[in-house]
């Protein structure tokens, strides 16, 4: 008897839409913020005591070019991924969709303004004057 | 009648087990079809339906038609039509390669074909030994099929009416035109107005207390079209498949006892081999003679702990003694058990927290299958009478039906195949039909009858409930018309019908509103079950012999001097009357059945 | 509007298992860490363009109150990550899939491990801080801060 | 022993919101199946209550309720399960994000409409093999899409899932069960349009790997795993 056997693996066609683009981002972010974000609270809010937080020790940090980028990064993929999170949360409660596509609209800005604003904040900081004090 | 909505079609089809949805698949393709099912179309019973389907595909050994059709009639013990049987089995093959086609996920042999394994009665000539004709996917074969033919329907379209509870048949004088049915949801009644009807609405098993058949399998096609004139045929026999659950009815299929599993009583005795039911084939005798066995065992008080039960033993330990007893080389473990019976072995969890591998299951026959029903000819045409009249437009198909192909016993996995190959059939014979037929007027008042008789149940006050009537008949017919009848149980149990006719007049329903009213449609199937479990007590006791599943003890021999004939029976105002017609003989002459 | 509120109650009738609780909690600790990002980052913005504001949140994130929510946020980000890191798994490894329920049980006590003895350090440094300054329960006002 | 239950019961002709009917049984016995007690229920006390049922083994799908708080079919659910000693409370309501139509019965064709949304028939308009008879296939192909065969279309799945009670424009896991057996079937050539649907807003990207829905299934279909397996396809583009 002749026999059949294996698998048959097959390429398919798949249309990427933001949906499938989402999905993929939320796995890949959570995945940088592990590191990220982890990292970050368990140094800033774990080893290092608020208690002791001042904005000199803020700006002793930021003094480096090498948290500064971090810090940008964090801020980048923590709050595109939480906020596309909340999109996720919010679109399972609306319904109506020219309602969905309005609170879309206003959490894609505020996502823009929030990076860009924060941005600015991180890169123009000059610790100059906290650190020599 | 300003209450009743009128749909025009040209065929409206009852039923959507697996033979109303081939039918279905067939004929809307040329005719404009209405299905009407009381279940959503997934929940009918070819769902339950495990171990196969029969066709002589030859995938693994040797097999041809010529011999399924053989043991298809030699099964029957020779009350079959051979001519059918052989369109069966024939046909089989094309309509098995033909569901492939649609989807069907059937098992695969290593060479990619569709897988096959052996069965009760299915044997090779050369080898004389069974053969592998039972088509399966796992052991849910008839799952598979139904969900095929209805996702095929959902791809052509079909009209479903679900949840339909059709209530009567239209018929004026030699013509049908049409049904009347009952929206459950809205308890509005509807009236389908066709040139042609086809009854595909299952069994009737529900007529015993102890059954594989669905609660919904209460003979409502078999009872209208006796209310309508219609005869039915060879009622009396009835098949108990020998290993259903104590008390629960729910199948052990046959492949238990195939893999090695033995029949003990309460004495610890392998009774099939030692009290001489069957010493060579012991427990792998026919579904019929290990009925009769298990019954005598138990009516002798060979019961598990005197009860009415006896063990069905797949435990390892057991088996490989027997094998080791009767010389054969083969052991089996847990492992192969597991693997080879994943769904009782999940059933007898489940129901008897029992575990097949350390323990033996308690069974006792239960009420399987109807091997009579509406008479009909190969392409479903429904025959009035012993000449072969037929009643033009009007078609059956599926276990309703009685072609006829099983006669007095069926063979495992041929339902399955009776169900596609003849709903095709029907459903082809249906389309051509219509395209010539006209589509008659409906009568004044069509839907009349059958909306008094509604309105009289709702009214009744005789405090009597439906369950307390159809319990009192389960447990009569149970104990009279079951693996075994005589002249005597069967008239008590004509009697106790009879009170229990008076009893039905007397049902008073509690839900008095329309949505979703199953109140009122159990106490009209009670109706129909009482029916169908007359025409069954009726048959049995005119029929002097003993033959396939109908074992008289006072007559226990086969009689083919006068009875290789079908029985016909006929409602007649508040009488009947019996007629017979003959059997179509052909390749096979009749000879006494030994296995 | 409506089937948030039948989510909610029903997804805490719902007599779920491991995976329906853990979603509960992967949800709620997103949106929490959420709210507390966009404080943070906002605030945070502040040490560049209001220095002196910045200086008062510090001040005012001393609070015991906020000690307590800080702790909160180093758990929802603990249990977020681990099951986060299962989902994701997952996803992309379904044939693992038949460890769900322990994949569940290991997210939870890693976190729980993790996030125990930290609670304890942390909670010690909020109690430790109201034993050093005894107006530790007094919110410090801006006003003191942008003078 | 003694069962003491607690139906939701609700009848659009008479009741204008729903409520529980209380029932005490007598003689019940461990092995007796909710389906006999609702049996019960409705013969000896109360006609008018209402419920699917067919099979009475599991295998039909008709009666999927929620039991003591989880979905389940109530025919394939012994009381012995739901708790022992001389009384045994038990609490059954129909399956939620579903209309009630009358007391345990809820309207279907939300649920079909999805299933029927992935195309759910094979779909291959090559020729068939010529000597007239059964495409091959391999036993390890056939093997791929074994487990999403066997789905009864019960809704105990789609209703135990919180993104389906939270919008019930979500498929639901049922009708990506039933996409999955389609696409992971070598003979079927209509992967990418059942893609399409299945990978659009409403698809798989809903589901929030939750586990509901696979610990609903009565037919213990591993529906969480088809799920991923059919999101890693849209993933990847390979089947
Ligand atoms: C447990 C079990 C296992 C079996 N295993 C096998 C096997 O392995 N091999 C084999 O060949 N056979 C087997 N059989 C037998 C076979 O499955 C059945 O005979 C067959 O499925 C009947 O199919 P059908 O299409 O005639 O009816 P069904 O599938 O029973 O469908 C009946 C249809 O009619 C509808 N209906 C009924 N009354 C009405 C009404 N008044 N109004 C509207 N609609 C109505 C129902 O809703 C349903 O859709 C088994 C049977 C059982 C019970
Ligand atoms: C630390 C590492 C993190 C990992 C590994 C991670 C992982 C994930 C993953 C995989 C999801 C998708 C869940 C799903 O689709 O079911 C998700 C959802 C979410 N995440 Fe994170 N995440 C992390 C950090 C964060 C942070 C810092 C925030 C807040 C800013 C956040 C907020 C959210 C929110 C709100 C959701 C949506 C929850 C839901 O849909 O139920 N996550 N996360
Ligand atoms: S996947 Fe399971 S729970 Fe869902 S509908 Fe199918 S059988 Fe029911
Ligand atoms: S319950 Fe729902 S979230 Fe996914 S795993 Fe099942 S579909
Ligand atoms: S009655 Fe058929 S699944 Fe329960």
């Amino acid at each position: 008897m002749t026999t059949l056997s294996g698998v048959t693996h097959r390429k398919v066609q798949v249309r990427s839409n933001f949906e499938r683009f989402a999905f993929l981002f939320m796995r890949l972010s959570g995945v940088t913020l592990l590191v990220l974000a982890v990292g970050h609270v368990l140094i800033q809010h774990v080893l290092n005591d608020v208690h002791n937080l001042t904005l000199e020790v803020v700006a002793a940090t930021w003094n480096s070019w090498g948290w500064k980028v971090y810090d940008m990064l964090l801020l980048i993929f923590a709050f595109s991924h939480g906020m596309n999170g909340l999109r996720n949360v919010l679109e399972d409660y609306i319904h109506n969709a020219k309602t969905v596509k309005i609170v879309n609209i206003v959490l894609a800005v505020f996502v823009v303004v929030t990076i860009i604003w924060a941005g600015i904040a991180i890169a123009s900081f000059d610790a100059a004057p906290f650190i020599n004090n | 009648m300003a209450q009743v909505k009128i749909h025009t079609f040209d065929a409206v089809i009852v039923g959507a087990g697996g033979a109303g949805l081939m039918a279905a698949l067939y004929a809307s393709r040329s005719a404009n079809v209405a299905v009407l099912s009381k279940l959503y179309p997934t929940r009918s019973h070819t769902g339950a339906a495990q171990g196969g389907i029969g066709a002589a595909l030859a995938n693994m050994e040797e097999d041809s038609w010529e011999w399924h059709s053989y043991d298809t009639v030699k099964g029957s013990d020779y009350l079959a039509d051979q001519d059918a049987v052989d369109v069966l089995t024939k046909e089989a093959i094309n309509t098995v390669v033909e569901l492939e086609h649609m989807g069907l996920p059937f098992d695969r042999f290593p060479n990619g074909k569709i897988s096959q394994r052996r069965f009760g009665g299915h044997m090779s000539k050369t080898t004389g030994r069974p053969v592998m004709r039972a088509c399966h996917a796992a052991d849910r074969t008839g799952h598979m099929i139904l969900q095929t033919l209805y996702q095929q329907c959902i791809k052509n379209e079909v009209n479903f009416f679900d949840e339909f509870h059709v209530v009567d048949l239209i018929r004026v004088d030699d013509t049908v035109r049409g049904v009347v049915a009952i929206e459950i949801a809205t308890g509005e009644f509807h009236i389908f107005h066709s040139k042609a009807v086809m009854f595909a609405t299952g069994g009737w098993g529900r007529v015993w207390e102890v059954t594989s058949n669905a609660h919904s399998l209460t003979g409502d096609g078999p009872a209208i079209a006796l209310r309508r004139g219609i005869p039915l045929q060879d009622m009396e026999f009835f098949q108990f498949h020998p290993t259903g659950i104590f008390k629960l009815g729910i199948l052990i299929t046959e492949g238990v006892r195939g893999e090695g599993g033995v029949l003990i009583n309460g004495e610890g005795e392998r009774f099939m081999g030692v009290r001489g039911y069957a010493p060579n084939v012991k427990d792998l005798a026919s579904r019929d003679v290990v009925s009769r066995a298990i019954y005598l065992e138990i009516k002798a008080g060979r019961g598990i702990n005197g009860q009415k039960y006896v063990h069905l033993d797949v435990t390892p330990e057991t088996v490989n003694r027997y094998y080791e007893e009767d010389g054969e080389d083969r052991r089996i473990d847990r492992a192969y058990i597991e693997a080879k019976l994943p769904d009782i072995a999940d059933f007898t969890r489940t129901y008897l927290g029992v575990d097949p591998v350390t323990e033996p299951m308690p069974v006792q026959p239960t009420a399987h299958y109807g091997m009579g029903g509406i008479p009909t000819d190969v392409h479903g045409r429904v025959l009035l009478d012993a000449q072969k009249n037929p009643l033009p437009g009007f078609y059956a198909a599926g276990e309703v039906a009685c072609v006829s192909v099983h006669g007095a016993n069926r063979l495992g996995t041929n339902s399955l195949t009776d169900l596609v190959v003849f709903g095709k059939l029907a459903g082809k014979d249906m389309a051509n039909y219509c395209q010539t037929a006209e589509l008659l007027p409906l009568p004044d008042g069509a839907a009349d009858d059958v909306m008094a008789e509604f309105d009289r149940i709702r009214n009744s006050g005789g405090g009597v409930k439906t369950y307390e009537v159809r319990n009192k008949m389960q447990v009569s017919m149970t104990e009279n018309v079951s693996v075994f009848r005589t002249e005597e149980t069967m008239k008590q149990a004509l009697e106790d019908l009879e009170a229990l006719r008076d009893e039905y007049q007397k049902v008073e329903i509690q839900d008095k509103g329309k949505v979703f009213n199953s109140d009122i449609l159990e106490a009209w199937e009670l109706g129909c079950l009482l029916d169908t479990a007359e025409v069954t007590t009726v048959s049995g006791l005119a029929r002097t012999e003993s033959r396939g599943a109908h074992a008289r003890d006072d007559y226990t021999e086969r009689d083919d001097e006068n009875w290789l004939m079908h029985t016909l029976y006929y409602k007649e105002g508040d009488g009947y009357r019996l007629d017979y017609k003959p059997v179509t003989l052909g390749r096979y002459e009749p000879k006494p059945r030994v296995y | 509007m409506s089937s948030l509120m039948l989510t909610l109650r029903e997804s805490a009738r719902y007599r779920g298992r491991s995976g329906h609780w853990s979603w509960v909690a992967h949800r709620l600790s997103g949106l929490a860490i959420l709210s507390f990002l966009i404080i943070h980052v906002w605030d945070t913005a502040n040490a560049s363009f209001a220095p002196n504001v910045y200086r008062w949140s510090v001040e005012l994130f001393k609070h015991p109150l906020f000690g307590l929510g800080e702790v909160g946020l180093v758990g929802a980000v603990l249990y977020h990550a681990f099951n986060g890191i299962r989902i994701s798994l997952l996803d992309f490894k379904p044939e693992w899939w038949k460890h769900q329920q322990r994949s569940a049980t290991i997210s939870w006590a890693l976190f729980l491990i993790i996030f125990i003895p930290i609670a304890i350090m942390m909670i010690n440094s909020i109690v430790n801080h109201c034993n050093d300054s005894v107006n530790c329960w007094v919110f410090p006002r801006l006003s003191d801060f942008i003078s | 022993m003694q069962a003491q239950l607690r139906i939701r019961r609700y009848n659009p002709e008479k009741d204008t919101s729903g409520y529980w009917g209380e029932y005490t049984l007598n003689n019940i016995n461990p092995n007796d199946s909710v389906l006999d007690l609702l049996h019960r229920v409705k013969w000896e006390i109360d006609g008018t209550l209402a419920l699917r049922r067919s099979c009475a083994h599991g295998v039909c799908g008709s009666d999927a309720f929620r039991i003591n708080g989880t979905n389940m079919l109530a025919c394939k659910t012994l009381v012995s399960r739901l708790g022992a000693g001389e009384t045994v409370k038990i609490q059954v309501e129909p399956i939620l994000g579903l209309r009630v139509i009358k007391d345990l019965i809820v309207d279907m064709e939300p649920f079909m409409n999805h299933y029927k949304s992935v195309l759910p028939y094979f779909i291959n308009d090559e020729a068939a093999p010529e000597n007239g008879r059964e495409r091959l296939q391999s036993q390890e192909d056939r093997a791929r899409f074994d487990d999403t065969t066997k789905c009864i279309l019960c809704a105990a799945c789609t209703t135990s899932c919180p993104s389906f009670w939270a919008n019930e424009r979500y498929i639901g896991p049922a009708a990506i069960v039933n996409a999955h057996r389609f696409i992971f079937d070598s003979r079927d050539q209509a992967p990418e349009k059942r893609l399409a649907v299945v990978g659009d807003t409403f698809g798989v990207w809903r589901c929030r790997t939750n586990f509901n829905c696979t610990n609903a299934c009565p037919r213990e279909i591993e529906i969480t795993k088809a799920i991923a397996e059919v999101k890693k396809v849209l993933a990847t583009g390979e089947i």
